[in-house]
């Protein structure tokens, strides 16, 4: 295992530098002036910025100097936002971002397996017709045009909720409850396949041909084995929700780094683009590997012969 | 039995011996012969979910064509004297008749701006006066390519792209994968956005863009499920024969892959319309004064507080699209695979 | 491995020290062949019989070069294939053929009947026009019995013993001189296993075919089989006629296989004594080779064992 | 001999999208105490799905249409599902055929051969481990105290299997339901097993109803015998009278498709054709198709159990007083002419033993 985990980690490294390699010459083609007003600047005015961004180097310095930086988490700095340091964007605005999608991931994906299992373990009632359903609409729907529809009634016409304030967990719960939506369907959905999968098994007509009761089925036998593989789609909803929080974000207000990132994307803020592209990027492969070692921990079948390989 | 016995009468002639049983008229097979996707399509047609959602989605693609040569007005007019009108079809129609609520009193916006009696607004118009049913019509109609676009790139590099990795394998499947696995390590919205920074916003950069990051699932899709076909035994059969690599996947795996990608494509088209809305959402989507149902919303959304109408009904024919193609989807899937229905 | 019997008999395929390893040099290595000889003559059914993991699939695998042999010869025909490449291969794949297990998984199920059967025919341009190709497969279908309606169905229609029987007319279809039927019965219902069986017999009858016959079923390889080979852990521990192997087996993993089959006889089966086998005795690290005990029947032994085992054989 | 189990005129349909599938059509048969009823025929032919509804574990879409099974009093079809389940894995038990699915792959081995004794309360927990332990022994799992924590994934095939096993009879059922448990298995590994069972059912005194394809395995474990062919039960007797003297022509035909290791004839005797569709099974003898005997009758009403002696019966009209006289098969009259040597031999050695005794 901990040979796997290793090796691993050298392909994570390897994947951050292509990725942070590319981001950096896609920057450097990139049309458009990074600062906001060059129109107005004279041609010596430019020449200075260039020299403070250190912009008049040739690129292959440029690249050396950013690279060196990332290793001490220097990203630059922010060509808008009053030249603060990126990583010190980054770390301000980290929080809410981390608090929101962590409670939606929890909410979602909770939600999610109880409604899946319940689909499955009822397949062709009512009960699976209305829990599919749900799913449908939560993956049909985009979470901006929730976010928006929460925001109007349960906070501007009922005022349940701060409209748009980052304030602490209340003001949290609209911007969770929106992002959770898309988590929640994929987990009802997948766990609901992977338990009518299991239900139709060989092992659970034995474990029915021992004197379980179908609830005790359930309970011993059959949620175990549909919830391990339901941890392998937590990486690709992370990923949603990483995208979803930059329009949620921005609805309600929340100075996260979503909300930040679509600012830089608006206002050509290059560094800023770069930086929070390679903390998403690290997010995800770092949430990817905690996933593909979790699911080895958690299924025997992986953990026991990853052992015997080493 | 018993019954049947008493009723039976047992005659010397009953123990005839008849001569042998013709086996062949027994082999013969009267059911009418149906093909896999005939088969499918009959059992998708009992789904009703998908086949309302079916028929929901051609009207749409319908109204979208039209779209391309008329709208009740042109929909990026701006006549400003008209702007933030309330849908109106008829006098008395709630919902529809042209009436706010201004300030708790119901003002006859319509009166209020001078239009001409018999000069209604479906939808009501935007703050610009540009007709909104025109506009959602352009607008869905351009979601609609966008997703198509998008969905062809999709097959285009996605199917070749699973095809060579997963029945070459070895080595070239390991590098395949490793590109695979990098590309997916950034979020592909990330890409796309940078993608859309790189080259001017529009029609073609944003296909272009979800082109280049949206083939990733049907890669691996294809890909797996080439690696089991690789080893069943009619391909196996089909390489002892002589048949080679490029006939194998014409004759045996794409016809076996279809379901698959039929079903995979019917999950891209919404998620290229979300990505599109999304773009134009956040602003780096379809350049004004062009409508798609992402700008709308955008739109739509800075008024949302007062005049919800300008977002509800992009929103509503947003929803209704995306709920529309995955219902269909779902519904195909379990035509293709009936296993998974019982 | 000649005889004064055989040496008439033409050979059509001679194996020599084949190997066929998986995942070679890695950790997972598994030698799957792991050097096998033998030969199969002309006009013959060459019985191949082992448990699961024996290595008897691959070995026909192998000779038909669905995989790439890691060392060794396959002769056909007094021809080496075993590292032939793509334009050799097309013409010998007209002359050697397949049966496939599975009856549900070896036909393309999106395919016509027809379509199927004259997979091979269009391979290999042996039709010139849609009526040749149509009067073939009617043939083909007669050939195997079933009806020529039936060429414009699907697969899915037709019962597991159809299906065989469709999956016969296509390895026909080309004219094949030698046959790999890789345990063409173990799916099918008894009944229908008989019909098979027959079928095959027939046809080798008419069409002068050789087959290798895999399987595991001994009471049908010893059936339909002149010689029998048996296979364990990848190696050919056993080789001789048919009559030999069952009457007078000698390697001990032989005579513990005969003793498990269960037979339709209840007195038998009251007496039945069996024998069991350690096959710790196979990895005592000592090189071993096929040799010949008594005429025509070998087992894979060391020198030493070649004594105990003639003796065996005289008692 | 007591009957543990009476099963009474039983017809279960599936309802499918082509329609009512009648996979049982009135069947009935018994199990006596602490022998082995073969349940013999081929795919389709109902055995798994009667046995399933003797464990009430019957797919969603199936449908008792009507019948009895009777045990200790109780008909099982009429038992609710509590208490079916304290029957179930207690007094019933059941080993199904593959043992690569048949066991929890993310439950340690113990934990599922003691999970019996837990669910009906037989044992704590530390006792019901213990018992798992002492039971894995006697399946002839090695050095089962230290194997208790491992996954099935690191077992054999023959290993699993003989947890099945295990598991099944933990609770020491009355009756031991055991579903093709050699099917998946290599011959040498099911000639180890069915050694297991008969060892077993010595041990534990266990009745064993055993659904196989397998005329050899049959013949090596039943006693008495029942072959099943399209939702019926078409002959039954003790194992001697159906493998010696068979009477119905498809058991006739199953003993002459199978070659022995002796059969050296040119071709296979083959049952012609296939199964009937049971969607709608024809009218009269489900056989008549196929059989080369078939007379007039066969296609017009079903035949009803003749006798042949007190416990052999065969459902064909050929056994009718009235029915023209055929010979059998060859193999088959091989067949009864060494039964008839055999029970010369049997007699003789009874009178002989009888004379021993006397002296």
């Amino acid at each position: 295992m901990g040979k796997y985990i290793l090796k691993r980690i050298g392909y994570l490294i390897l994947t951050l530098f292509i990725i942070a390699t590319a981001t950096f010459f896609l920057m450097k083609l990139m049309p458009g002036s990074p600062y906001a007003n060059q129109a107005k600047m004279t041609t010596e005015q430019i020449k200075i910025m260039d020299q403070q961004y250190g912009l008049n180097k040739p690129v292959y310095q440029q690249y050396w100097l950013y690279m060196a930086g990332l290793l001490h988490g220097d990203f630059g700095t922010s060509f808008q936002f009053n030249n603060q340091p990126v990583s010190y964007l980054i770390a301000s605005r980290i929080g809410p971002s981390m608090q929101i999608g962590l409670q939606a991931i929890i909410l979602g994906t909770g939600l999610g397996i109880l409604l899946g299992a319940i689909a499955a373990i009822r397949k062709n009632t009512w009960v699976d017709t209305v829990a599919t359903f749900f799913a449908i609409i939560g993956r049909s729907i985009p979470n901006f045009v929730f976010a928006v529809i929460l925001q109007f009634f349960l906070a501007f016409k009922l005022g349940l909720f701060p409209i748009a304030l980052w304030d602490g967990f209340s003001s949290s719960i609209l911007p969770t409850i929106a992002l959770a939506m898309a988590p929640l369907a994929t987990t009802a959905r997948f766990m609901r396949t992977e338990m009518v999968d299991v239900l139709n098994s060989d092992y659970i007509e034995l474990a029915r041909a021992k004197g379980n009761s179908p609830w005790q089925t359930v309970a011993k036998h059959a949620l175990r084995n549909s919830l391990i593989p339901v941890v392998t789609i937590i990486g690709p909803m992370a990923v949603d929700l990483m995208v979803g929080s930059m329009v949620v974000e921005n609805i309600f207000s929340i100075p996260g780094i979503g909300e930040q990132f679509v600012k830089s994307i608006t206002t050509n803020d290059y560094p800023t683009i770069m930086g929070l592209t390679i903390l998403y990027s690290t997010l995800l492969v770092v949430v990817i590997l905690i996933v593909d070692i979790l699911y080895g921990l958690i299924d025997p079948r992986i953990r026991l012969s990853s052992e015997v390989q080493n | 039995m018993a019954d049947n016995l008493n009723k039976l009468k047992i005659t010397p002639a009953s123990f005839k011996t008849v001569t042998a049983a013709n086996v062949d008229a027994q082999e013969k097979i009267s059911t009418p012969s149906l093909t896999f996707f005939q088969d499918a399509i009959r059992r998708l047609r009992k789904n009703r979910a998908a086949m309302i959602s079916f028929w929901l989605l051609l009207v749409i693609v319908i109204i979208s064509v039209v779209s391309i040569w008329w709208t009740p007005s042109n929909p990026n007019a701006q006549n400003v004297a008209y702007a933030n009108l309330p849908p109106k079809i008829g006098q008395g129609i709630p919902g529809f008749s042209g009436q706010a609520n201004v300030g708790g009193r119901i003002v006859d916006k319509y009166a209020q701006a001078n239009v001409p009696k018999g000069t209604y607004y479906i939808l009501g118009t935007d703050y610009l006066g540009r007709d909104l049913f025109s506009r959602l019509m352009k607008g869905v109609a351009l979601s609609l390519l966008i997703g198509l676009l998008a969905t062809l790139f999709d097959l285009a590099i996605g199917v070749s792209y699973g095809l060579i990795s997963g029945w070459h394998g070895g080595r070239t499947d390991n590098i395949m994968q490793r590109i695979i696995e990098i590309i997916s390590s950034i979020p592909n919205l990330v890409i796309v956005i940078l993608m859309l920074l790189l080259f001017t916003p529009g029609l073609n950069s944003i296909v272009m863009a979800m082109g280049l990051t949206g083939w990733i699932t049907m890669a691996r899709l294809v890909r797996a499920e080439t690696l089991t076909l690789k080893s069943q035994e009619y391909v196996l059969a089909a390489r002892t024969l002589g048949e080679s690599p490029v006939k194998i996947a014409v004759k045996h795996l794409i016809p076996n892959l279809s379901s698959t990608i039929i079903i995979q494509t019917m999950f891209s088209i919404p998620t290229a319309i979300f990505f599109e809305a999304f773009l134009s959402f956040i602003g780096i989507g379809i350049p004004a004064p062009n409508a798609s149902l992402g700008t709308l919303l955008a739109d739509g959304q800075k008024a949302f507080r007062f005049l919800p109408y300008q977002m509800w009904y992009p929103a509503a024919v947003l929803s209704i699209i995306m709920i529309a193609f995955n219902l269909l989807a779902d519904g195909l899937r379990d035509a293709f695979d009936p296993k998974t229905q019982e | 491995m000649t005889t004064n019997n055989t040496t008439a008999r033409k050979k059509l395929i001679e194996v020599k020290h084949l190997k066929q390893y998986f995942n070679a040099g890695k950790a997972n290595e598994v030698k799957a062949i792991d050097d096998i000889s033998f030969d199969i003559y002309e006009g013959e059914t060459f019985g191949l019989v082992g448990e699961s993991g024996s290595g008897k699939s691959t070995t026909g695998r192998s000779i038909i070069r669905l995989y790439q042999p890691t060392s060794g010869q396959i002769l056909f025909d007094g021809q080496d294939i075993s590292q032939i490449k793509h334009r050799d291969m097309l013409s010998f794949r007209r002359d050697m053929q397949m049966i496939f297990q599975d009856p549900y998984a070896s036909l393309d199920p999106r395919m016509k009947v027809k379509d199927i059967i004259a997979e091979g025919l269009d391979v290999h341009h042996l039709v010139h026009s849609e009526q040749e190709r149509g009067a073939r497969v009617n043939k083909l279908l007669d050939l195997v019995g079933l009806s020529r309606d039936h060429a414009t169905r699907y697969p899915h229609e037709f019962s597991g013993g159809q299906r065989q029987r469709i999956g016969i007319a296509r390895a026909l279809a080309v004219n094949p001189k030698f046959i790999i039927a890789d345990e063409p019965i173990s799916a099918l219902d008894v009944s229908i296993q008989a019909q098979v069986v027959n079928l095959l017999r027939d046809i080798q009858k008419k069409q002068k075919l050789t087959y290798l016959f895999i399987a595991h079923d001994l009471s049908m390889v010893k059936y339909i089989s002149d010689r029998i080979a048996v296979m364990h852990n990848g190696k050919l521990i056993e080789l001789a006629t048919a009559d030999e192997v069952y009457n007078h087996p000698l390697h001990p993993y032989t005579k513990s296989l005969l003793s498990a089959v269960p037979l339709p006889d209840p007195v038998a089966e009251r007496a039945r004594q069996r024998t069991d086998y350690n096959d710790a005795i196979e990895f005592d690290g000592q090189q071993r080779t096929l040799q010949e005990i008594t005429p025509d029947h070998f087992v894979l032994a060391t020198n030493d064992e070649v004594i105990a085992y003639r003796k065996l054989a005289q008692v | 001999m007591t009957k543990i189990l009476d099963v009474q005129h039983l017809k279960i349909n599936f309802a499918t999208f082509a329609g009512q599938v009648q996979a049982i059509r009135d069947v009935s048969f018994h199990l006596n105490q602490g022998e082995t009823l073969a349940i013999v025929g081929e795919s389709g032919s109902g055995k798994s799905v009667t046995v399933r509804s003797i464990m009430g574990l019957l797919a969603n879409n199936a449908q008792v249409k009507a019948g009895q099974i009777n045990f200790k009093n109780h008909d099982l079809l009429k038992m609710n599902a509590r208490d079916l389940e304290k029957i179930r894995g207690n007094e019933i038990a059941m080993i199904f055929q593959d043992p690569m699915t048949s066991l929890d792959p993310t439950m340690p081995i113990g934990k599922q051969v003691a999970e019996p004794l837990l669910i009906h309360g037989k044992a704590t927990k530390k006792a019901a481990l213990h018992r798992a332990e002492e039971v894995l022994e006697l399946v002839g799992i090695n050095n089962a105290k230290n194997r208790l924590k491992d996954y099935p994934h690191q077992f054999s095939g023959g290993q699993r299997q003989r947890i099945v096993i295990a598991m099944a009879i933990v609770n020491n059922p009355e009756i031991l339901i055991a579903d093709e448990p050699t099917t998946a298995l290599d011959v040498t590994i099911q000639a180890q097993i069915l050694e297991l069972l008969k060892e077993l059912q010595q041990k534990i005194k266990t009745s064993i109803i055993f659904i196989t394809h397998d005329l050899g395995v049959v013949a090596g474990i039943a006693d008495r015998v029942a072959v099943m062919y399209a939702g019926k039960i078409v002959e039954f007797g003790t194992v001697d009278e159906i493998f010696y003297d068979p009477k119905h022509p498809y058991t006739w035909g199953l003993l002459n498709a199978m070659p022995t290791l002796k059969t050296d004839s040119e071709r296979l005797y083959a049952i012609p054709g296939t199964p009937p569709n049971l969607l709608n099974p024809p009218q009269g003898d489900a056989f008549a198709p196929r059989n080369p005997y078939a007379m007039v009758i066969d296609y017009q009403a079903m035949p009803p159990f003749f006798k042949v002696t007190d416990t052999h019966y065969a459902a064909t009209w050929l056994l009718h007083p009235d029915a023209p006289q055929v010979t059998p098969p060859l193999a088959i009259q091989k067949r009864e002419a060494e039964y008839q040597i055999l029970l010369h031999q049997h007699q003789t050695l009874a009178q002989r033993s009888n004379v021993n005794d006397h002296e």
